[in-house]
């Protein structure tokens, strides 16, 4: 009764009748198949508003300046951006047309409402009015058909041309509404338009060089004012944004290198306010120290100790299943990650993704292991390099180091070879066997889609599989994720079965901010919305 | 009259281990105003000791354990050190052995001399530096100016010293101490400095305690000898009677081992082992060696006499070629010695050995003795199985005992480590020996036992001896020939009876005129100087 | 004319030793031009793809040619640009040395009058317990790694007492509480060097004969170590002190990393470690500049400090 | 000879490193590759020192890290000590166009501030056991070849040395018998306080992340990976830091001692 009667105080974002697929939703709601949380999350996917929380206190403007310790990277073309770093800082002055909260629920952004028609393959949006560009000009219809064609154009570097290949045509239908038509139902659409590359730019974006710290225009409610890779970046408030006025005056993003230890250390000195994150090593340290709060949440991000399935050892299945069999993901989380997340099992779902499918987890087998590697004509075993590059933490060596424990069982011999960070991304989709981290996506099927779909951009293990891709399609079309999860559980196996991957475990993630930080939220995604933040 | 210095019963203890307990043992003297009164010993006989606890500046470890010594009224011993202080550099004053090492190289000497005044008066600042000025002109000091302004390093060894005794004097010192203020000069510069010292004496205002062990400066200048042996006076008496009549068998030793200048007998000539013509080393600019042309016979000894920088050293390794020469010709045994090589050189070089001045450096520290010439008499042809009855013999031969063997260099004294060199030079069975100041750096005694090695080898031996030394009497009592060098050339050269008595230039009757000692009549030497002091600044 | 003709022959000297080390640089980093390649795009790039790069940096020319052609380039004070930084080499590097200057300069400062007052302390009367206790801090501070030392610093002041920050990225502008622990980590690395240093040329100073005769002419304690021993006792430290120059801009990078100083130090870390090579040419260059002329100027100080070297 | 306390207390360290180092695979109590329970504090009795973040004993890890640290210090130190002396004496004895050259390209190497050398030997040949041993020799080398040049002209104008010349003695003979006996004690020295500089160069490369790839139990390295946790954890990097330094600490009383000795 209680649910109904929240069903019933539903609207859409436009003002029009309910989706049609809310009604199932709802009556899921109601046998108890879906919780509320999850329930909300799919009405928004199509088109419904959901009332926003209680609001706590919020601090006026201030002219308060918050250091943000981040590492600053190139950014040239946001849509091209593999980082998430990146796309902080650029969140401050590009705004998306969704934006997915910390609950991850979809929320109107530059586009204030959209409604999928009933086959989910034609959806409408309607742009924001009075939004208007850091130079003055209008936020218009031609700039989001800008940034789809350049998208999705056949020559397109960006990751957004697999992620929306669905889209078939873009069409304005006046100077506020536009409209997708898909080839496929795709019910995720409006949760993906807040992925990291999906900022919206200006029209002229290319015409002014195509490098946006050169041109910062933006939507947003900060303007860069200053960018120096590897060094600092400031944000200062627009005065003239359409939105909500943020509280801070300037965001200042410092990069402190790589060694989070003195990242900590500046938070403890007052050097710096909020810690873009920091890992498992340095968990003890902040607890202990009275100027550090730890924000700590669980996310679907993940290591991914992937092999290349078209090269040499790795185009033996056998050998790519030996590794998967000889290596023990629970070790590798409880040394090194301590314990403090949930064991994987080498297929890129988290089982607290609303898409899981439950799958029967596979064991360790060592012995099997060492049959299947001496069958692949390496009896007296086989030796690896695994390169990786401690993108996000020593713990990625830590990890590989365990691995390297649990193959030597089986007789592989693995050699580490560490590269720094960066030269790390600029092989890691290369290198035959690499250990690569992976964000956190809302949805099991986004990762799928993403990292294992045939000829993606980011499909570093180069597997390739039609019926797979095919079983991906479906499960996209389904909103229902009580129905989508069988479909899940098929893709999960199936990637698990290719045995591309030892994934071992979802760690938690955590940062640290100063005590006098409020409102800053951990966004799942790692996405940080800064115009909420202020200082006490 | 008192006494303005009296030891007495001094004792100072040396620290455990030493070779003996006492560095100066129950030692009583006393010095008049206007007296020089001469300390002679040999090296470690304990004369500097005894300057320094007049001083009262001991070195860190030693201590006086008993006796007393009285400046006047004044009783030094037990004295606090701010008291010493007053004392020293005003009433006693030290010249030093070693004059420009003695002056600080980063001051000018000006300064150095200024420091007294300030030290010791309240003279203002130009005063001071017109007494500085003043004594040093009173110092015959050319070009007063210069000098004044000049560095240590930018003064001869003769000017520092002299800068040394204006500094000394600035306060009209009681006492003069200088400790072998001459050992380390020239012979003419030598000369110049005692008789500068002869007339402070004359003065009557000062005593001086003059330190030596060379008994040529002693009967040039003392009007009282003290001889000290380890550390004990065994004499002490009016200079003419020690000197005429020595009554300690020590004096007597001392006394007899100073070379008389007299020619010995001259051998006749013989064929010539060693000629070099018209040898030449430049380095850069500098012209060291100018046309030198000698010949070596035989069984005979050839003198090169001349002052620190005549070229005469250089001469020594151009003709064992350690140095290339620029120019010139050296023949050995009749082969020309310059063109040889490889093995031909090394055959040539077993010919001509060399006997080096500093018996410490002379030998390598890490080798046994043994060793060292069991080595040379194999590069000199001995099959290696017998090298060591050869080196054992020569250590017969040389006066050193058997068990010398399997000693290192370290283990022997001054004089032993000189034998130990000879002995190496003979391994070779060499027809010419280069000694080059073989004797310089040894004392009195065992200076004396050496050159008696020496001559007694080429009696048996019949080798040829180029003899390089500065000193005219030791020339005389160990060469036939001589060849007296000046500024990189030979001036003059010849038989050693006619050099000694009938010099014919200049350069060499100045030589033969500032030998100490040599006899009592004053020497026409330089300008006649009287000290005339600055007024004392009280 | 002499001190004319004796800098310009050192200076020759120095130019000298700068075009053999770049030479030497350009060697190690560019010999092997397919390296340079994979270097700037990565080790899994493509053959084709090196060959056109390689091709459009003009890495086709014989290396002898493209040492000249970088070296007028560097000479006329084009450095190129960093790869890593994106950004200009001369830009770049510029604000960073005048921080490593600073940060160096601070060192110093404190550490040459500690280590010479130390190494004096202890010189004068060797052997006493000052003595013993110097040697003991030089012997002990030696020892121990510039990380360990910044390590245990860092746990001391900052996690144990909290009472200096932890780093020193003067992110906020100049501030001295961030210079602190950089530079009591470098001081406390190079002062037990240089005062034991000071301390043997003390104690060969306080042997010579001319401190005896300043003894004899009434000369107090302290005025013959002040007046007469120093000044001849400081010519070893104070080359020595230039010598270390190089030791400490070693010290510096391992700080500067330590504390994330923003200074040369880290640029060049940085440079090494992303294969930047114009980067790591240039900061090559600069750092052995430094060095060379630290040893210029010491052989100055020494000839302004010793007249026996003076108009020679 | 009486024997310095310092020496013995350095030489007794050292030994009982090298000991270690030799006996590692006999001593260390597990093997230091292999997890068992992460972040033991020490004191207990199977982990007297404790574990690390991945569960492995910091005794068997230390006893194992002293390998690297003694054997490529030893190594680097040892073939700059080949190719310094050989050069050093050659030149020192020699002197002229030989000596000028050496010493041109000596000063040349020595004017890179050490650190610098390395970073740049080691981005040209990349990280590994072999090019941090060749990245210290050529760090170390033209330093001893100074030390052994200054030497060798000091001897080569001792009497002594003149007097082998007139004794016709073979130049290798004079460099090797006469020359190099008489540097021994100060290079003695010398070798000592190097090795430990080797010590430090070589934990500093791993500090950098340039040292000894992963797992190897390399001190530097240690200290690297437990500076995070060394707030909770001290013992994380405060074993290595005692290990180092206690390695270079002896070899520099080794140094002192023999100084001392000597005078």
């Amino acid at each position: 009764m209680k649910q109904r009667r929240h069903v019933g105080a539903l609207a859409s974002l436009d003002g029009g009748p309910l989706h049609a697929d809310v009604a199932g939703l709802a009556a899921s709601l109601a046998a108890g198949r879906l919780d509320r949380r999850s329930f909300l999350r799919h009405a928004a996917w199509l088109g419904t508003a959901i009332p926003l929380g209680a609001c706590g206190k919020v601090a006026p403007p201030s002219n308060d300046t918050l250091r943000f310790v981040c590492a600053i990277q190139q950014i040239g073309d946001p849509a091209l951006s593999a980082w998430v770093e990146a796309s902080n800082l650029f969140r401050n002055s590009l705004e998306f047309l969704t934006e997915v909260d910390a609950e991850n629920i979809v929320r109107p952004g530059l586009a204030e409402s959209w409604r999928p028609s009933d086959d989910l393959k034609t959806w409408v949006f309607t742009l924001r009015p009075g939004v208007r560009w850091s130079n003055g000009d209008a936020l218009e219809v031609a700039d989001i058909a800008y940034n789809f064609r350049r998208w999705l154009a056949p020559a397109s570097k960006s990751v957004n041309r697999t992620a929306f290949a669905a889209i078939e045509r873009f069409e304005a239908l006046d100077d506020r509404r536009f409209a997708l038509h898909l080839s496929r139902p795709v019910c995720s659409l409006a949760e993906q338009l807040y992925s990291a590359t999906c900022p919206i730019l200006h029209r002229d974006f290319d015409r002014l060089g195509g490098n946006w710290p050169a041109n910062p225009i933006g939507t947003g409610p900060f303007r860069l004012t200053r960018f120096e890779v590897g060094r600092e970046a400031r944000f200062e408030r627009r005065e003239d944004y359409w939105g909500p006025a943020p509280r801070l005056k300037y965001i200042d993003y410092i990069d402190l290198g790589p060694d989070v230890s003195t990242h900590v250390a500046a938070l403890a000195a007052g050097q710096v306010d909020v810690l873009y994150r920091i890992t498992i090593a340095e968990l003890d340290l902040v607890r202990s120290l009275p100027q550090a709060r730890l924000l700590q949440h669980k996310a679907a991000w993940t290591l991914c100790i992937r092999m290349k399935v078209d090269t040499k050892p790795f185009d033996d299945i056998r050998v790519r299943r030996a590794v998967q069999l000889a290596a023990d993901n629970a070790q590798m989380l409880q040394l090194a990650y301590r314990g403090m997340g949930e064991v994987a099992d080498d297929h890129h779902v988290a089982p607290f993704q609303p898409d899981f499918g439950a799958l029967p987890r596979q064991g360790r087998d060592v012995a099997k292991a060492r049959a299947l590697l001496a069958e692949a004509g390496h009896p007296d075993g086989i030796d690896l390099e695994l390169t990786l590059g401690n993108t996000i933490g020593r713990w990625e060596q830590d990890t590989a180091q365990i691995l390297q424990q649990n193959l030597a069982d089986a007789g592989i011999r693995v050699s580490l070879k560490v590269l720094p960070p960066t030269e790390y991304w600029s092989v890691w989709n290369k290198v035959p066997f690499g250990l690569t981290s992976w964000a956190h996506r809302p949805l099991g099927i986004m990762t799928l889609d993403l990292a294992y779909r045939s000829g993606s951009t980011w499909n570093e293990s180069g597997f390739a599989d039609p019926a797979f891709d095919a079983l991906l399609d479906r499960a996209m079309a389904i909103v229902d994720p009580h129905e989508r999860a069988p479909v899940m559980a098929e893709l999960e196996a199936r990637l698990r079965d290719a045995a591309v991957m030892v994934q071992p475990y979802w760690p938690e993630k955590f940062t640290a901010v100063s005590p006098r930080v409020r409102g800053h939220e951990l966004h799942p995604s790692d996405y940080f919305r800064m115009d909420k933040v202020w200082l006490a | 009259m008192t006494p303005i210095l009296s030891i007495r019963n001094l004792t100072v203890a040396l620290p455990k281990g030493g070779d003996r307990a006492f560095a100066v043992e129950d030692v009583s003297l006393d010095l008049h105003r206007g007296e020089i009164l001469c300390v002679v010993g040999a090296s470690g006989s304990g004369k500097s000791i005894l300057s320094a606890a007049v001083m009262g500046a001991l070195p860190g470890r030693l201590a006086i354990a008993g006796g007393e010594i009285r400046l006047g009224e004044t009783l030094l011993t037990g004295l606090p050190d701010a008291a010493l202080r007053r004392i020293r550099g005003n009433r006693i004053a030290m010249i030093p052995q070693e004059p420009i090492a003695a002056l600080n190289p980063a001051m000018t000497v000006s300064r150095q001399i200024e420091e007294v005044f300030e030290l010791h008066s309240d003279l203002a600042r130009p005063v001071r530096r017109a007494r500085a000025r003043d004594l040093l002109e009173a110092m015959h000091l050319p070009d007063i100016d210069r000098v004044a302004a000049s560095y240590p390093h930018q003064l001869s060894g003769g000017q520092c010293q002299r800068i040394a005794i204006a500094m000394g004097l600035a306060m009209h010192p009681d006492v003069l101490i200088a400790d072998e203020p001459t050992t380390a000069l020239d012979a003419t510069t030598q000369a110049q400095i005692l008789k500068l010292i002869r007339e402070l004496k004359a003065t009557g205002e000062h005593g001086v305690l003059f330190i030596t062990h060379d008994f040529g400066v002693v009967r040039d200048i003392a009007d009282r000898i003290a001889v000290m042996e380890a550390g004990r006076i065994v004499e002490v008496g009016e200079a003419a009677r020690v000197l005429a009549a020595p009554q300690h068998p020590y004096t007597r030793a001392l006394l007899a081992a100073v070379p008389r200048l007299e020619a010995r007998a001259v051998r006749p000539a013989a064929e010539a082992v060693l000629t070099a013509k018209g040898l030449t080393k430049s380095y850069g600019a500098k012209l060291a060696l100018d046309g030198v042309d000698i010949s070596l016979e035989r069984g005979t000894t050839l003198a090169i006499v001349g002052e620190s920088g005549s070229g005469k050293s250089t001469l020594a390794r151009l003709l064992v070629r350690i140095a290339e020469p620029t120019g010139g010709s050296i023949d050995v045994g009749g082969a020309n010695f310059l063109a040889s090589r490889g093995s031909a050189l090394r055959r040539s070089r077993r010919q001509i050995q060399m006997i080096f001045q500093d018996p410490f450096g002379a030998l390598n520290p890490r080798r046994t003795a043994g060793d060292i010439i069991a080595r040379a008499a194999t590069l000199g042809g001995i099959h290696r199985a017998e090298a060591k009855a050869r080196a054992l013999e020569l250590l017969a031969l040389v006066g050193l005992p058997a068990d010398a063997y399997d000693r290192r260099p370290a283990a022997f004294s001054g004089g032993q480590r000189q034998r130990i060199g000879i002995a190496r030079a003979l391994a070779m069975a060499p027809q010419i020996l280069i000694c080059d100041e073989s004797v310089s750096a040894l004392d009195v005694l065992v200076q004396a036992q050496v050159l008696e090695l020496l001559a007694d080898l080429q009696a048996r031996l019949g080798i040829a001896i180029l003899f390089i030394t500065h000193d005219l009497r030791t020339a005389g009592a160990i060469a036939d020939r001589i060849a007296v060098m000046q500024h990189g050339r030979i001036v003059e050269q010849g038989d050693a009876p006619a050099i000694l008595s009938t010099p014919a230039h200049d350069y060499t009757r100045a030589l033969v005129a500032a030998i100490p000692g040599l006899s009592a009549t004053e020497r026409a030497l330089g300008p006649s100087i009287r000290p005339a002091l600055p007024p004392l600044p009280r | 004319m002499r001190v004319a003709a004796w800098l310009g022959r050192r200076i020759g000297l120095l130019l000298l030793t700068m075009l053999a080390v770049s030479f030497l640089v350009h060697l190690a980093l560019e010999v092997n031009v397919d390296a340079v390649a994979v270097k700037v795009l990565g080790q899994f790039s493509t053959p084709d793809q090196r060959a056109a790069w390689l091709r459009e940096n003009g890495y086709d020319a014989p290396f002898l040619l493209r040492y000249l052609r970088w070296l007028g380039h560097f000479a006329s004070g084009d450095w190129g640009r960093s790869t890593y930084y994106q950004e200009d080499i001369v830009k770049l590097i510029l604000p960073r040395l005048a921080a490593s200057a600073l940060l160096a300069g601070a060192a110093l400062l404190v550490m040459v009058p500690l280590s010479l007052a130390l190494g004096i302390a202890s010189g004068v009367r060797a052997g006493s317990l000052t003595d013993r206790g110097v040697s003991l801090f030089a012997i002990l501070t030696t020892s121990v790694p510039d990380f360990a030392m910044a390590a245990f610093l860092t746990a001391i002041f900052v996690l144990g007492l909290g009472w200096l920050p932890g780093v020193s990225t003067m992110a906020g502008g100049f501030s001295l509480r961030e210079l602190v622990l950089p530079v009591m980590v470098l001081v406390l690395a190079s002062t037990g060097y240089l005062a034991r240093m000071t301390r043997a040329s003390m104690i060969e100073v306080m042997g010579q004969p001319y401190i005896r005769t300043a003894l004899l002419k009434g000369a107090s304690p302290s005025r013959i170590v002040f007046r007469h021993a120093l000044r001849n006792a400081l010519l070893t430290p104070v080359t020595v002190i230039m010598l270390q120059i190089p030791w400490i801009l070693s010290g510096v990078i391992i700080v500067e990393v330590f504390f994330a100083y923003r200074g040369f130090g880290t640029l060049l870390y940085q440079a090494a470690l992303n294969s930047d090579v114009y980067l790591v040419e240039a900061c090559a260059m600069i750092s052995v500049v430094a060095v060379v002329a630290s040893q210029l100027l010491a052989d100055i100080a020494y000839a302004a400090l010793d007249p026996r070297l003076r108009g020679k | 000879m009486k024997r310095p306390p310092a020496l013995v207390i350095g030489v007794a360290i050292v030994a009982l490193w090298l000991l270690v180092a030799v006996f590692a695979p006999v001593i260390a109590p597990h093997d230091p590759l292999v997890s068992f329970k992460p972040l033991l504090r020490p004191g207990a009795a199977a982990f007297p020192l404790g574990t690390d973040l991945l569960g492995r004993d910091i005794l068997s890890r230390l006893i194992w890290g002293a390998r690297p640290v003694i054997f490529l210090s030893l190594a680097a130190t040892l073939i700059a000590y080949i190719i310094g002396v050989g050069a050093g004496l050659l030149a020192g004895y020699r002197r002229g166009v030989l000596d000028a050259g050496f010493s041109f390209i000596a000063n040349v190497i020595l004017s890179f501030p050490v650190l610098v050398l390395y970073l740049v030997v080691i981005v040209a040949l990349g990280p590994s056991y072999l090019n941090v041993v060749i990245a210290v020799t050529f760090g170390s080398a033209p330093a001893v070849f100074r030390i052994v040049r200054a030497i060798a002209i000091d001897i080569a104008g001792r009497d002594y040395i003149a007097a082998a010349v007139t004794q016709g003695e073979p130049t290798w003979r004079i460099l090797l018998i006469e020359i190099l006996p008489n540097a021994a004690p100060a290079l003695a020295v010398d070798f000592c306080l190097r090795l430990g500089y080797s010590a430090i160069i070589i934990g500093s490369l791993g500090f950098l992340g340039l040292g000894l790839p992963p797992p190897a139990p390399d001190w530097g390295g240690m200290v690297t990976d437990g500076r995070a946790l060394a707030f909770a954890f001290p013992h994380l990097v405060i074993f290595p830091c005692i290990a180092i330094s206690s390695l270079v600490l002896a070899l520099s009383l080794i140094a002192d001692g023999l100084r001392e000795a000597r005078q």
